[in-house]
């Protein structure tokens, strides 16, 4: 059993770490980070399940005759381009934030956030007011 | 031709897209956005007529038949999701030029009218799939364009709340990825209908277990299920503002859709409800999302950020009347789906025309825009009057259901939880009209005049739209009657 | 002829991998980052490169013999090219060579025949490019 | 013996997972992040993916790599340290999800087995008939781009869509000309020289891989590669170029606004073959219809779309790195 999951296991805490990085840490592009691990994790629990033993990569070959399942390699190769493309735009975002905050740590843009948000509220109570 | 038109369907917006961007004129680019999606629409109108009879409509993608290939399946439910798409999408498109005209430079138009129409024929090919990797990729593309539109706006907050999302939502989309991993690691396949009649065989298998709640936890934070909505307020608030009224009648709707498709279809209402009992966390979390939403909405004092705070609310109602699991919950939730979309399509579009003149969501800065734009606001009022639940209105029929089916469950209680709902909704909209018809606009305000007509028009359409579809309830409730009596009759 | 042939690649990829094990405890154990990336300029050159050199002796046919060559060629070029230009940013960066130090240093002690502990010297002197640059050349 | 190297390389994996999760340094990270997507296609090799280490290798360890580094060029290289509340619930909730997927894996088909259902139901069809119905002896190529030709549809306008976001956002061809930030000097100088061997290296790379990348795209239906993978490679071909030369002489060979226009002729090129082949009758997609032998059909098909996934792939790669890089400059 040990041998026939042990594959999983370790994807999983792959994924989880992945995942424990965006949901941890503050910085933007290191939560980018995250999510690529996280990604490339669930692509590795993917391509495991598509794994016969004892069986070759899926090209036909008149002297084989067993070859391991090329549907997960088919909807991976997608998913890592989905990833890449996620990426890219996640990236472009961040260079723009760090344009408008001058930072990229979250606590930092939530303080500064909140600050203006702040700020508009007692402008808008001060309105109010003035009626 | 008549068989073709599925593909029809996605290929109008999807290649009228990188044309699009190919287009250095906005004007240019803008026409060829609306001409495209209204063709769909009447491509959507078609196809609603060809399904109406409970009829269902097939399409494989490069010829090859599933489950080997990719089947495109058209049936009552996504007919009418693919009517709401087109024709509030249009209707939203439409609107657009003016709001985007000596905002950003042509080239930059054309860009964003292609970031439409991605998100546009994305939508259109998550509704129409029957392939549940494909839903991933096309969700993917809706999500891409998304983020996009929303980190476009012109608040610098546009941009952390898009950053947000994009987190979210591609957690949300892999936990989806993983969640279809699992199906076909104990199925072997990735067909719906294939899914369905393989599934009831691994009831017990704990992988399918896993796989539906990665997958409810999924598309809870797509839908913006109530303590996963921590997106949407932010996203559609600081959202460029034509952009906020696409988003609010589209996106989170289809991701409802899907939640549908999958829950009812694919791992069946007898796995997902009876079996794993997923009733007990839909129903506290979406009584929750109600009231704890609502009240939010009432202390707002931007009226963008107002609306959205009401849309988790109402996709809250939405969730619930699936979670009710009987036929006027399902029928409600089908129908107020399509209603909300319209009334928040256009109360957002009201609004974007109310801000294109005075260039703020403020509640205090729209004091007094019922005299200086009465039509604008009369529009507002009507869709309001919609949103609030009043008879006569798209958004009664859709409560009257909601409330009949806990009634049919027998749970008082909740039906008077409803009620209350409804009443702060009466105070949240009120807020809004009172500020607008009672206060005294500001002097800064006195030269606003009634909004551009290619504004106006939309706006009203939507308007008479939620006073027609309060009174003729076949295309919505009846419709969506029809698709839960078969939910239902099947198990 | 086989059997030759066996022999040579047996040779060529113990070589490869004990070159690969002295890479390994360089990398360890090195004092400063230039000589670290020599012990790693070891691991692309010699390591890879003899290991690959014995997989092509042992190919199963001329493509994949091609293809191996065909790697070789590569990996060396672009492994020394990159660890070449990562060396170069680290000293335009300013960083020292603890050893060129200590050279500079002996050489300045026999010139000047006086006695100085060698330890001391370690950490004198600026972190300016041009002076790491003097201290590399004097170091030749 | 697949087995121990598999798992060597997983636990690889792992440690370096807890090095990012530990890390402060961003730049560090970032580098260990190519290295676990290298050592991830290191398994795809093992697991027999070779499509799929292929193309992680090319875009997870290559590209992604380096629009990281060109946005970390440009909002700085280290983080601050995280408070103390940033740990704890993320903690509670990921061992709550790694309990739910542990307590999932006791039912999983074991790794490696015959009889697993994934390899039963509709891969048999693939792997028995697609010689006969599509063609290519890769079976990866035939299912990518013909039984599941819309999915890779859907795939390249996920690209596209990427594209005009980042284009969007950050604009291309936008740069004004002299606002390069010049280096102080004696870098400038010590920077000259050193290119002077990465110049060399680079001019006798450029070529090589420009031409590998158009064998992977040609070459894709009997080996593994095609479009995906030659568009990531040209598309590195050219951000060496671009790397070692600077921007705005690689902007003079591909000029920003004339690359603006080839994602869109990519995308368009395979959603065309789907509409040629519906007006000769068949179905979107369906390119068996395309000339009298549906197996010929399907050659020019795959042909055609590869190449379209090519262009597309190829021209958003370079596009976001100059958009990326132009911001830094």
């Amino acid at each position: 059993m040990i041998a026939g999951l042990f594959n999983y296991w370790i994807v999983i805490v792959l994924m989880m770490a992945g995942l424990y990085i965006v949901m941890s840490s503050g910085h933007l592009v290191k939560k980018i980070v995250g999510l690529n691990i996280f990604q490339t994790a669930v692509f590795i629990l993917f391509i495991s399940m598509g794994k016969i033993a004892g069986g070759t990569a899926p090209i036909i070959d008149s002297a084989i005759t067993l070859y391991s399942n090329p549907l997960t390699h088919v909807l991976i190769l997608t998913a890592i381009v989905v990833g890449v493309a996620t990426t890219a735009l996640g990236l472009a975002i961040a260079v723009r934030i760090h344009e408008a905050y001058d930072t990229v740590e979250e606590d930092e843009i939530t303080a500064m956030d909140a600050q203006s948000l702040h700020e508009e509220n007692t402008a808008s109570l001060a309105a109010e007011s003035d009626k | 031709m008549i068989e073709q038109l599925p593909a029809i369907q996605l290929l109008l917006t999807l290649l009228a897209a990188p044309i699009c961007s190919m287009l250095r004129n906005g004007d240019h680019a803008w026409r060829l956005a609306t001409a495209a999606t209204w063709l769909s629409t009447v491509v959507a109108i078609m196809l609603l007529i060809q399904v109406w009879d409970g009829g269902v409509i097939s399409y494989q993608m490069g010829g090859w038949p599933p489950p080997w290939g990719i089947e495109v399946r058209i049936d009552e439910l996504n007919a009418l999701v693919l009517l709401l798409v087109t024709l509030f999408g249009s209707l939203v498109i439409t609107a657009l030029r003016e709001s985007l005209r000596g905002v950003m430079r042509h080239q930059r138009q054309s860009l964003y009218y292609t970031t439409f129409l991605l998100c546009f024929a994305a939508l259109i090919g998550i509704t129409i799939t029957a392939d549940a990797f494909n839903v991933f990729v096309f969700l993917e593309v809706s999500s891409l364009s998304t983020y996009a539109l929303i980190a476009r706006g012109r608040d610098r907050r546009a941009l952390t709340a898009s950053f947000r999302y994009l987190i979210m939502g591609t957690i949300g989309a892999t936990f989806i990825l993983i969640a279809i991993g699992f199906l076909y690691m104990v199925t072997g396949t990735l067909n719906m209908q294939d899914l369905s009649e393989r599934l009831p065989a691994h009831w017990d298998n704990r992988v399918i277990q896993a796989s539906l709640a990665f997958f409810t936890v999924g598309i809870a934070l797509k839908v913006a299920v109530f303590p996963l909505h921590y997106w949407l307020p932010n996203a559609y608030t600081y959202a460029p503002k034509a952009t906020t009224a696409f988003l609010a009648a589209t996106a989170t709707k289809v991701s409802l859709y899907v939640m549908i498709r999958f829950l009812f279809d694919v791992y069946g209402i007898e796995f997902a409800f009876e079996k794993m009992q997923l009733s007990t966390i839909l129903v506290p979390l979406s009584i929750a999302g109600i009231l704890i939403a609502s009240l939010v909405a009432i202390f707002q004092n931007d009226a963008k950020r107002l609306l959205a705070w009401s849309s988790v609310a109402q996709l809250s109602y939405m969730v619930l009347g699936l979670a009710l699991l009987n036929a006027s919950g399902i029928t409600a939730a089908i129908s107020h789906m399509f209603n909300h979309a319209m009334m928040k399509a256009g109360l957002f579009l009201a609004l974007a025309a109310m801000i294109y003149r005075v260039n703020s969501s403020k509640l205090h800065d729209l004091a007094g825009i019922g005299r200086t734009m009465p039509l604008t606001t009369g529009a507002f009022a009507v869709m309001g009057v919609g949103l609030i639940g009043v008879p006569m209105t798209a958004g009664f029929v859709s409560k009257w259901y909601l409330i009949s089916g806990t009634l049919d469950k027998g749970w008082l209680p909740l039906a008077a939880l409803l009620i209350v709902s409804s009443l702060m909704a009466v105070v949240y909209i009120g807020k809004i009209i009172d500020v607008a018809y009672f206060k005294p606009a500001p002097p800064q305000h006195a030269d606003v005049r009634e909004a551009p007509l290619s504004m106006l028009i939309p706006c009203w359409i939507f308007a008479l739209l939620t006073i027609y579809f309060g009174l003729d309830t076949r295309i919505t409730a009846g419709l969506a009657g029809r698709v839960a009596q078969s939910y239902l009759g099947v198990s | 002829m086989s059997m030759a042939l066996d022999i040579v690649s047996l040779i060529l990829l113990c070589a490869g991998s004990f070159f690969c094990i002295t890479a390994g405890v360089g990398l360890m154990r090195m004092p400063d980052f230039y000589t670290r990336a020599h012990a790693a300029s070891i691991l692309d050159s010699m390591g890879a490169g003899l290991i690959i050199l014995g997989l092509t002796l042992q190919a199963p046919s001329y493509l994949v013999a091609i293809k191996l060559l065909f790697t070789f060629f590569f990996l060396m070029i672009t492994g020394l090219a990159a660890i070449h230009a990562l060396a170069q940013s680290v000293n335009v960066a300013g960083v020292n060579p603890k050893l060129a130090n200590i050279v500079q240093r002996l050489h300045k002690n026999l010139n000047d025949g006086r006695t100085r502990s060698i330890t001391g010297a370690v950490t004198d002197g600026d972190n300016s490019p041009t002076d790491s640059d003097n201290n590399r050349g004097d170091g030749k | 013996m697949e087995f121990l190297i598999n798992s060597l390389l997983l636990l690889m994996l792992v440690a370096t997972v807890f090095a990012i999760v530990r890390l402060k340094r961003l730049m560090i990270g970032v580098m260990l992040m190519g290295f676990f997507s290298l050592l991830s296609a290191n398994i795809f090799m093992v697991l027999d993916a070779v499509d799929v280490a292929f193309t992680e290798a090319a875009v997870g360890a290559g590209v992604s790599t380096i629009f990281f580094l060109a946005a970390l060029a440009i909002v700085g290289r280290t983080s601050k340290p995280q408070n103390a509340t940033r740990t704890f619930v993320p903690l509670a909730a990921v061992i709550i999800t790694g309990a739910l997927l542990v307590y999932a894996s006791f039912d999983m088909p074991y790794f490696g087995s015959h009889d697993a259902p994934a390899h039963n139901h509709v891969v048999p069809r693939y792997l028995n008939d697609s010689p006969n119905e599509v063609g290519p002896p890769n079976i990866v190529t035939s299912v990518l781009a013909s039984y599941r030709g819309y999915d890779t549809l859907g795939e390249v306008g996920v690209v596209f869509t990427a594209f005009i976001g980042v284009f969007l956002l950050l604009g291309a061809g936008t740069r004004k000309s002299g606002v390069e930030r010049p280096a102080p000097p004696n870098v400038q100088a010590e920077s000259m020289r050193q290119k002077v061997v990465l110049r060399e290296v680079s001019d006798l790379l450029i070529a090589p891989v420009l031409i590998f990348a158009l064998y992977v795209q040609w070459h894709g239906d009997f080996g593994p590669g095609g479009g995906f993978q030659a568009g990531v490679i040209f598309a590195s071909g050219v951000i060496l170029y671009a790397l070692i030369y600077g921007i705005v002489p690689a902007q003079k060979v591909f000029p920003p606004r004339k690359l603006a226009y080839f994602p869109g002729i990519g995308f368009l090129l395979y959603a065309l073959v789907g509409v040629v082949s519906m007006m000769r009758g068949g179905n979107f997609l369906d390119y068996g219809v395309l000339v009298h032998d549906p197996l010929h059909g399907q050659h020019y098909g795959i042909l055609i779309i590869e190449l379209g996934v090519g262009i597309t792939v190829a021209a958003v790669m370079i596009n976001i790195f100059f958009s990326l890089s132009e911001r830094s400059l």
